[in-house]
This record gives C-alpha cells, structure tokens and sequence, in this order.
C-alpha cells in the first residue's frame, strides 16, 4: 500500500477520528468534555497496559537483546535534545529558557503518542519488540534531566557573573549570597531529578513492566480483558480529551510563530526518520523500528510542563504545551505513523548487505 | 467567647506553584494552610478548562501579623514573575490565636 | 405474552432493578451515590455508544429511507410541543414561562431513556433501524429551539407593550430602549440556539454516527468490547444513579401538583402510542416502531435543565426536572416501554391493507 | 511591601448562572476571576446533591472600588429573582492594584 | 445600591464534622450555607492525600451579628477538642441583609 | 503444595504486586495516585459484583444453608469484639474510646479484603458458598453497632456520675441537664444506628444480593462482562490506591506502638483461624472456610472511619485506619489468606470423625 493509501486508511481508524471529533467540537465551542477523574485516569492506565505487555514479552525474549537499542535510544535522545537547543537559540532565537524547555519537550517522548502507535501496528497486524516500553520508561525522565542540567548551568553561571560584577563594584562583602543561591539551584535540580524519577509515568510504567515480566502470560489472563482487550477502547475515550484540547490551542498556534510550527513539524520527521534507519540497522522487526522512531519523533505534553514548570519556570508553557500538543501530536499520529510504517517496510525489505552498504557509503 | 485578630493570606495561583507557596510559608514556620483547585482568568488567560497540571490552586492561609510581611513578601519576589498567581490579604477574627502563632 | 407478562419481565431486569435500588437507597436517606465524574461520562459514553452502532447500521441501510420517518419525527415532535404548551397553558394553568419549559421538556427527547430502550430491546432480542440515533440526534435540540423562540416572541411583545404604554404616559424620548432589550433578546436567542446545536449530547451523537458510518463493521472491531459489549453494564450503573436523584425528587413530586402529575403520565402514554401507530405506518420494524414511540414520549431530563436555565430562567426548574426525571422516566422504562412494544407487535401483524384501511378510517 | 485597599466580591450562584455573572464582570472591563464547584443550602432549598448542572459555584473577583458599585448593581438587578444566588462584598488589600483596575 | 453589614463564619474541618456543624447551624435557626471540599495541614497533621473520609471541607456561613456568639461558641465547645478544625470570623456586606437573619 | 510455596505464588500475582507497587510508589514520594472519582467508585463496583455473584449463587442452594453459618458468624464477630475490647483495655492500656474503635475495627469485615479473598480463590480454581456474601452483608454494620452500643454506655454511665457528683456537691436544681444529654446521646446512638444500616456499602450489597438472586444466571448475561469479567482488573486497579494510602501510613504505624503492631497481626491470625476451623465443622467447602474465615479475620477501613468518627469522636482515626490498613490488610491478603487455604485443606481431608473427635476433645 502506497503512504497515501496508508495514511487514508489511518484517518480513518476510531482513535484518530475520535482526536478530529473532539478538534472540531472544541471549534465549534461544544461543552464536550471528559470528565477530568477519567482523563487523569486513563494515562495510568494506558501506561500500565503498556507496561504489563512489555514485560510479559522481555519475559520471552529475556534482557540482552535490548541492551545495544537502549543505548543507541538514549544517546540519540540526548544528542538530538542538544540538537534541538542549538536550532531554536541560534536560528529560532528563542531565549535561553523557551530554548531549553522546547529541546527538551521533544528531546522526550510522548506516552500517549507511544499508544497510538502501538495500536496503529496492532491494527496493521504488526508485532513490535516488547522491550521498546522499557526504553519508552528510560527516556522519559532523559530529556528533562538533560535540560535542566543544563539550564541550572546557565543561570549558575549568570548568577556567577552578576556576583562577581557586583563585588567588583561595590567591594562589599556580601559574598555568601551567591554561592547560597547557586547552592538553591543546586538543591533544586536534585529535587527535580528526584520528581522526574519517581513521577507517576515513570514509576507506573517501571512497576507494570516488572509486574508483567513476573507474572507472565499466565498470570497476566486474569486481567487481560481489562488491560489488553480495552486498550484501544481507552485510547478513543482519551483521545477525545486530547483532540478538545488540542482543539483549544489552535488559537495559541498563531501565536507561537512560523519558524516553532515549522519546528514541531520538521523535527518529528527528521528524528522519526533517524530512528526508523537506525533501528533498522540496529536488527529491530518492521514494527518495532516504527515503535523507536516514534519515541524520537515524538514530544511530551503530559509530563513535560509538570517538570518544566518547575525547573525552568521562566520558559514560557504556552510554547512547549502548544507546539507538542497542537501541532506535533496530530501530525505524529496521523502522518508520520504510516510514513515511517512505509520507510520501515522499504528498507526492511532491501536485502542485508546493501542495508549495511547503504549505510557505511552514508557515514 | 473574645475573638482575636490575625490576618488571612489568599494566594491563587497555577497549580504547579503550590509546592512553592508551601515551601515559603514552611520557611517561615508557617504550618497550616488550606487549599482547593479552582478555575480563573487573569492576565495569563483562562485557567483550569484543559490539561490538569494547567489548574489553579487556592490557598489560604490564617497567620499572625508578624509573619504576613515577609511570607506575602517572599511570594511576591520568587513567584509573581514567573508564575500565574494573584494574592490578597484581609482581616480575620479567630477563637485560638496561639494556633497560628 | 401479555403486557402484564412483558412489564413483570423487564421489572426483573438488572435494569430496572439497579434504578429501583437507587430509588431505594434515596428513600431511605442512604449515602450511596454514584461519584459525579463516572455520572457525567456515562451519557457522553452512551451516546457514544448509541451513535455508533446507528452509524454502522446505518452504512448497511444507506439515508434514503431515514428521510420520511426523520421529516415525520420532526413534524410530531414541533406539533406535540405546541400541543403540550396549550394544555399546560389552558388547562393547567401555569404561567408562560413554566408552560414553554414543560412543553419542551417533553418535546425533547432523553438519550437516557433512549438507551434504555435499546437494551430493552436487546434483551427481547428485536432489531431496529440504525437510523433512529440520527433522528435522536436530529429532536434532541428541536423542541428546545421551538420552545426558546416562542417564549421569546412572548417576552418581545410584552417588552413592546410595556414601552409603547410607557411611552405614551410619559412621552419621553428613551426609544432606544426597548428596541435594545428586543434586541439583546435576539442576541440570547441565538445564543441559546447556537449552544443548543453544539451542546455536548448533539456534538458527540452526530460525531459518532458518522464515524461509525465511516469505519463500518470492521473498523468498530477494535473497540466493539467497549461501545458494545460494555453498554448494558454502562446502563447500569448509570441508573443506580439516576435511581437515587429520582428518589430524591419524590419529594418533590407532591409539590409540583396532580395536574402534572397526570400530564406527566398521560403525555408519553399518548406521544408513544401515536409514534407507534405512525412508525409503523411508515413501515417500520417491531422495534424500530418502539424506538420511534420511544422518542417522542420520552422526556429530557439531562440536556433541559442546561438550556431552559439559560433560556427562559423565569421557569421554575424543580417542576421540569421532577416531572421528567422523577415520573415520566421510570414511568416510560417500566411500564410504557412493554406497553409499546406490546402495541407494536399486535399492530405489526395485521394485514396490511387492514392498518391502512383504519387509518384512512381513523383520520 | 505596601498593601492597597480593594474589593473583593464574592458570588455564590447555581452553576448555570456563571455564565452570566462573567458576562457581566466582562461588560465591566472585569476580566479576572477565580471560580469553584460548591454545594450549598438557602432559600432555594439543597442543591449540589444530584445533577451536575443543579450545583453551585462560587466566584470571586478582586476589583476596585469604583467598578464594585455597577458590577453588584447589574448582578442584583438580572439575576436575583431567577436564580439561586447569594452575593456579598468584603475589604481585602493586594501589592499591585493596578493589576485589578 | 446600599450595602449592609452582616458576618461571615468560615469553618475548615474534617468531611466528617461537615454534618455536626451544618446541625449546630441548623439549630440556631441558620439555615443557608456554602461548602466545599479541600485538602490542609494544620495540628492534626496533612490531611486531604488518602481516604475520601479524610479530607477537609470549608464551611462559609453569612449570618448576623447577633446569631455569630452562640453559633461559633457551640461548634467551639462540642467540636474543638475531637475534629480537625479552624474557624474564622470576618466582616462583610450584603444587597438583601433580611436572607440572612 | 506448602504453605511457603501458596504464599510465594499468593505474592507473585498482578493484585498483590501492583498493591506493593502503590506502597513503593508512597514509600519514594511519587506523585502516583488514582484520581478519587475512580477510588470512590470501586468500592461499590466491588460490592455490587460480590452481591450479585453470591445472590445468583444463593438461587441455587436457597436460604436454608445459610441460617447456622450467619447466626454462628453473628455471635462469633460479637464474642470478638467484646474479646477485643478486654484485650486492648487490659493489656494494651487504650482509653475507652480507642479500645471500643479498634475492638470494632477489628471485629467488623473488610469489604475489599473479601474482594481480595474471592479472587485469590478464583485464581486458585476453587469455589466458595455464594450465601457468604449475605454474611458480609449482616456482619458489616454489626461490630459496630455494638461498639456504639457499649461505648454509649460508657458515657452515659459518666455524665450520670458526673451529674449526681454535681448535683450532691452543688444541691442546685439543673436536673434536666444530665438527663437532657444522655437523651442526646440516645439519639446519636439511634441515628448511627440508622447510618450504620444505611450506609453504602450494606445498601449496594444487600441490593445486590436481593438483585442477582432475583435475574439469576440467565438475568446476568448481558452485564457478566462488567459484573465478573472485570473484577480482577478492577481489584487491581484498587490495589493501587490502596497501596499507595497504605505505603503512606507506614510512618505511623511506628507511632501506633509494638502492642497495637502485635495486635494487628495476632487477631486477625487467631480469628481468622477460629473460622475456618468453625466453618469446616459447620460443613463449608474448603472455599467457603477461607472466606468465612477471612470475614473474621478482616478489619475495616473504609467504612470505620465513616462510622466510628460520628459514633466515637474521642478515638483517634490514626491508630485504627493505620493499624487495619496499614498492618492487617497487608498481612490479610499476602500471608494470612494461604495461610487459611492450607489449613483449610488440610482439616478437610480429615475424616469427619477425626475432626469432629478434634473438636470434642479440644472444647
Ligand atoms: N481580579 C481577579 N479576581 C479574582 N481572581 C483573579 C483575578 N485576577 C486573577 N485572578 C486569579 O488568579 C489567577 C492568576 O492570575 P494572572 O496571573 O493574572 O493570570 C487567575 O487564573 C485567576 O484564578
Ligand atoms: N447564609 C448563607 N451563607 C452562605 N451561603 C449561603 C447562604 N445562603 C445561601 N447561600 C448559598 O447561596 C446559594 C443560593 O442561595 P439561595 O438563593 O438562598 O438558595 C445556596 O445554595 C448556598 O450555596
Ligand atoms: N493556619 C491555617 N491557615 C489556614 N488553614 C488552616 C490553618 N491551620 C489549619 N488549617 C486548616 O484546618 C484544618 C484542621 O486544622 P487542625 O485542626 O489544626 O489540624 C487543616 O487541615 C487545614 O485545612
Ligand atoms: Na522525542
Ligand atoms: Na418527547
Ligand atoms: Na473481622
């Protein structure tokens, strides 16, 4: 089947249908709405069945093999969030915070974009490797570690500068003041790497996988029907939610600028695409190349202003929430899926060694 | 029954600044609060219709005179800039003072 | 089986039962009670429901035969409201307002009763015609307007009246004034019609026939375990609650006076039994002919509460909600409902040429 | 930090009635509020036990003194004999009035 | 439009006192009230982050000087020492001072 | 199999591990939690697929069963409490009102333990008598109305000599006063009376109960799915918060003392052990011993703050929430329920003489 025909036939699927429904209901100004218990609800959940189904198959296919994906993933992850900044400061000229923050949104991954794939390939009938939701748990907090790493390192030194500056000046011996505010900083980035690690997605999506992993296929009947059966169920309900909101920042889109919408599309395609070849490489199944490209392609709405707000408050949330969401999130699901599906069946048909040529003639 | 007066601190604010109000108001040896998530519209825009972590909180707080200064103080220096938030202060009457102390 | 036999049966109904429980548990001042974020998802997640199995039908039958029993059902639906109004006017003598919120109150529809019916049918095993969501969807907002646009022909003519008296007593030159009530009067009238269409039980109806007329049979599988599988249960549970607001409201049911009492039952008994006759005039099945009657005897207890407060406030909402939610809906899922079908049945297996000679007779 | 003198107009309405109370703040030049879901007992008898749409919110809206006048006036005037509605007014102080003109 | 001065009683305890203040009220002939639910921290520890019975509710009651000694004196008296529970009294101003007495 | 090896397998299912999983999700301050809307839900959901469970089952067996197993349960759950109470007063040195709160804590039922308790059962392929559930039913509200009861007793018994003391000393003429408040007293005790037997949990279940014995199998099938199919999953998704709240209280239970500490895991081990050697003599299947036994072996907290912070404001919530969730719950549902299964099957594969010898010899 042709991209086109693919992306056809994926618009017209009940989860990315329902995702226009609540668009155009929150266009039309409609009083839909999920309740939000239901909508802060449902990302634990897809997460656990995320996670259980995970486990279950690493508990088949055992560790190793995911060891060389998981590094490659993680490097990637980071060199791309660096990546990201570099565009937005130097060519987006977005300041140091919105530069930071925005790297950092699409430096992570979206664990309701990862949804979305997952039952895109179910639905296409595509098995993906088990132990992507274990690398969907390890990049989570990366990004965002990254980042505020490096934001703390920025504002230190400022704070380093002004201090000095001032002491020059004034030669009064005030000294303490700015190492205790670099020590305030310091504080706070040990507190906001401790949240991103034990935050809720993390720690549900850890908990399941090791959950499934122990339990098995066996143990895991009992509540299949509710994690496995209802999953794609749950997506539409969510997706809904998603669409409403998204639907409500499509106001804010003008607003961010040309150059950020070209971004929170360029960006996606690119990483997608970089992941789709490296995975290939790497050996990963036809699904599981669409499920790693996804992680690089995608951005974080849901995690991503709960710790950037925290850690890097002065980046302002409309950007990073409006491109992620509004823009990136639709454009994932609805095109780049099946583009990168289609990539992935090419290349995974090339035989092996012009793969392998391809790629030694490319580096 | 004498009622005493003490002062009463309302903060609204973004959800996501409540760990920092009630990190100031624990600096200050203030230890009991009360708070509520609420909807609002202010200079930042409408506030509460969306994602979850996109709320406003509200916070009240019954402290003595003494501490109001500075706890209103350090809110308004740490917090006005970056954070959607908006805070008031008015006078109450209490049974116990020496519960606020 | 007789209609004794049929209400007896749909009584021992988990239903029925779970709604009585509720009733119950009101009655005696239990604090059982249904949490407000699972009440208020249920009527999006049943229409949900609702509109798409409508739509999947609905791409099996094609359009061409919903257009005569929608233009019907619309018909019945505007002459009914107008009726309603000039009983309550006349004969029960309320004022205008209380007269114009009852009478659409009961020109509406309810998608909760509308629901229940289904799996009535469902469990007597009947079909019927996937296109009767659409005509749902299509008289959920009509009675409101017609109601909302008379009321406001009231009010602007009064308003005319007053000016013109006060203007000749006073001869003062404040013209303007009144145009600009009758205006401000226009503006909420299409206020009112706007939120009306976008309202969120219209919004989700429609959005889910046509994505159930797009994904068809196929495309529902995925999720058919939720909007299918699960809908009875969703009733249930819905109806505890609804059970323990109508137990509240029995209360109530003393205050709002024997004449509505009466017209509470005597209404649907009388819409249902016409849209009986009329569906299965019209050729329609055993249960699309109930769903039919269905439509027009029910009463929205839901959706009205949202637009007759903004719409015409001077109406008294403790009579509309009590009679709706706590009579006429327990009446029409008990009693009405086997009655009907009862009707239907019989009706259905006259000749033919039988039914039209007593209706040609008839009319 | 000096504290200014302004109002604070606190409505308790049926949750159907918002809609027009915000009306009204906005014909004002009001435009921020916060609100809350509440339940409630008055002259309208219980409500915010059954249907969503038969509870109540709370709304409060920090304004200058010279908008405080027009705002209850206009409240009162469309609103008090049709909905379940309590309105009261308090002095309250804020660092930065001008944010509320 | 005249406004008149009236009281204001808020009352913060724990959801399960929400019934013994809301009879108190109803014994000295007070009828309207406004509640809704919230989470704190005060003597009796944090309380809002587990089970739905330990929350807080806050309880706002606009009565008259003259039934304010004895509504606060009784709810200090029987609640005080078992519940979670703060109370404040302050000074407000109502359109229809009659609802309230 | 040993009873190492049930316990090790009890701990290596999705409802316990994910119940652990919520008390490291507390342990290491994540922000993890299930929103209320959907905790407050479950309970109920629980209680209605328990109550219809057993009541479909008691439509095969009727009632007569039934009557010797509630009524020996009745007085046993009493004997308990009052056991309770000496022990915690005497031993543990509890003032009166912690001492009649904990004696009914513990000698009331846990509703989500029984849940537990039915699927481990499940999970293990073996039945248990649907009437236990009518059992649940009964005993929910007993301990406490007994506590009440005593506790009321108690005061009353104070402010009478407290009143004569006052009377004697004083010879004024307040007479009415003492009276006048233990009548208040008598009425607190009539309406917590009320409250006990209309509370949620006894009102769902009951309905229930009444409702499955009522439809019967054939009534069930179209809810099935939500009412049975479901459960596990729901349990699990319970466990969740239940473990988190739990994982929270952990620090207290240092402040709650090594006597109460040992008093939440000697009772519910001897009580539970009393039932099922009880109910084995009584005739009940190995399943059914276990979950009689478990009823007495269960403490309550959810519904006991709810009563007994009306019935006894002088006790404090945190020693008994703490110590039934906290310590029992835990205990209960890891090593306590193989426990009872072991024993269970041991007895039962005594000849019936040996044990009925065992019985005589041990009385
Ligand atoms: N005038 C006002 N009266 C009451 N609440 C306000 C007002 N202005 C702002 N707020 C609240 O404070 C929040 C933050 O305000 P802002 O920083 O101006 O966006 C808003 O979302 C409202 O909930
Ligand atoms: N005395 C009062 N104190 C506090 N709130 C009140 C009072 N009276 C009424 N209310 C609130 O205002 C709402 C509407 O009042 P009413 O119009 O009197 O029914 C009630 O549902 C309560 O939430
Ligand atoms: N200083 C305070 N300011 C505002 N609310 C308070 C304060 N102290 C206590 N509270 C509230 O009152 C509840 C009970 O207080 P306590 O009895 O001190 O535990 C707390 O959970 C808070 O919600
Ligand atoms: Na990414
Ligand atoms: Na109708
Ligand atoms: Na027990």
């Amino acid at each position: 089947m042709d991209i086109l025909g693919l992306i056809q036939d994926n618009i017209l699927t009940p989860i990315v249908l329902f995702f226009i429904l609540g668009i155009v209901a929150a266009r039309i100004k409609s009083d839909l709405k999920i309740p939000e218990a239901i909508s802060e609800f449902l990302p634990i959940y897809l997460l656990a069945a995320i996670g259980l189904h995970g486990g279950i198959e690493m508990r088949k296919t055992g560790f190793e093999s995911m060891m060389i994906p998981m590094l490659v993933a993680i490097v990637l992850s980071l060199l791309m969030t660096l990546n990201h900044y570099q565009i937005l400061r130097r060519l987006g000229k977005f300041n140091v915070f919105d530069s930071y923050a925005l790297a950092s949104t699409y430096g992570a991954v979206g664990a309701v974009t990862f949804s979305v794939g997952l039952s895109f390939l179910k639905n296409q009938g595509i098995e993906s490797e088990g132990y992507i939701a274990a690398i969907l748990a390890v990049l989570e907090p990366l990004a965002f570690i990254l980042a505020i790493f490096m934001t703390n390192m920025v504002v230190s030194k400022q704070m380093l500068a002004k201090k000095q500056a001032f002491a020059k000046n004034a030669e009064i011996e005030n000294d303490g003041l700015g190492m205790l505010e670099i020590d305030s900083s310091k504080t706070k980035l040990f507190q906001v790497l401790r949240e991103s690690i034990t935050g809720k997605a993390v720690v549900i999506l850890i908990g399941s996988i090791i959950i499934g992993y122990t339990i098995g296929k066996e143990g895991f009947a009992p509540i299949k029907l509710l994690f496995e059966d209802l999953f794609v169920g749950a997506i539409v309900i969510f997706l809904i939610e998603m669409g409403i909101i998204a639907g409500h920042r499509l106001d804010d889109v003008k607003k961010v600028g040309v150059f950020l919408i070209g971004f929170s599309l360029a960006i996606p395609t690119l990483n997608g695409i970089i992941g789709v070849f490296v995975a290939t490489y790497l050996g990963l199944s036809v699904g599981g190349t669409v499920m790693f490209g996804l992680l690089l392609a995608s951005a974080s709405f849901i995690a991503a202003p709960a710790v950037l707000r925290t850690a890097i408050p002065q980046a302002k949330p409309s950007l990073y929430i409006t491109s992620a969401l509004g823009i990136t999130f639709p454009y994932n699901i609805i095109i780049l899926l099946p583009v990168m599906l289609t990539i992935s069946t090419i290349i995974h048909d090339w035989p092996a060694t012009d793969l392998f040529g391809y790629w030694s003639h490319d580096l | 029954m004498k009622l005493y007066d003490v002062k009463l601190l309302s903060v609204t604010c973004e959800i996501l600044a409540q760990k920092n109000v009630i990190e100031i108001l624990g600096k200050h040896q203030v230890s009991g609060y009360t708070v509520w998530e609420a909807e609002g519209n202010g200079d930042k825009g409408i506030r509460g219709k969306g994602l979850q972590n996109e709320k406003n909180v509200k916070i009240e707080v019954i402290l003595p005179q003494n501490k109001l200064q500075d706890v209103t103080e350090e809110i308004a220096r740490t917090l006005f800039s970056d954070y959607a938030i908006v805070l008031y202060v008015s006078d109450v009457k209490v049974l116990r003072p020496e519960k606020f102390d």
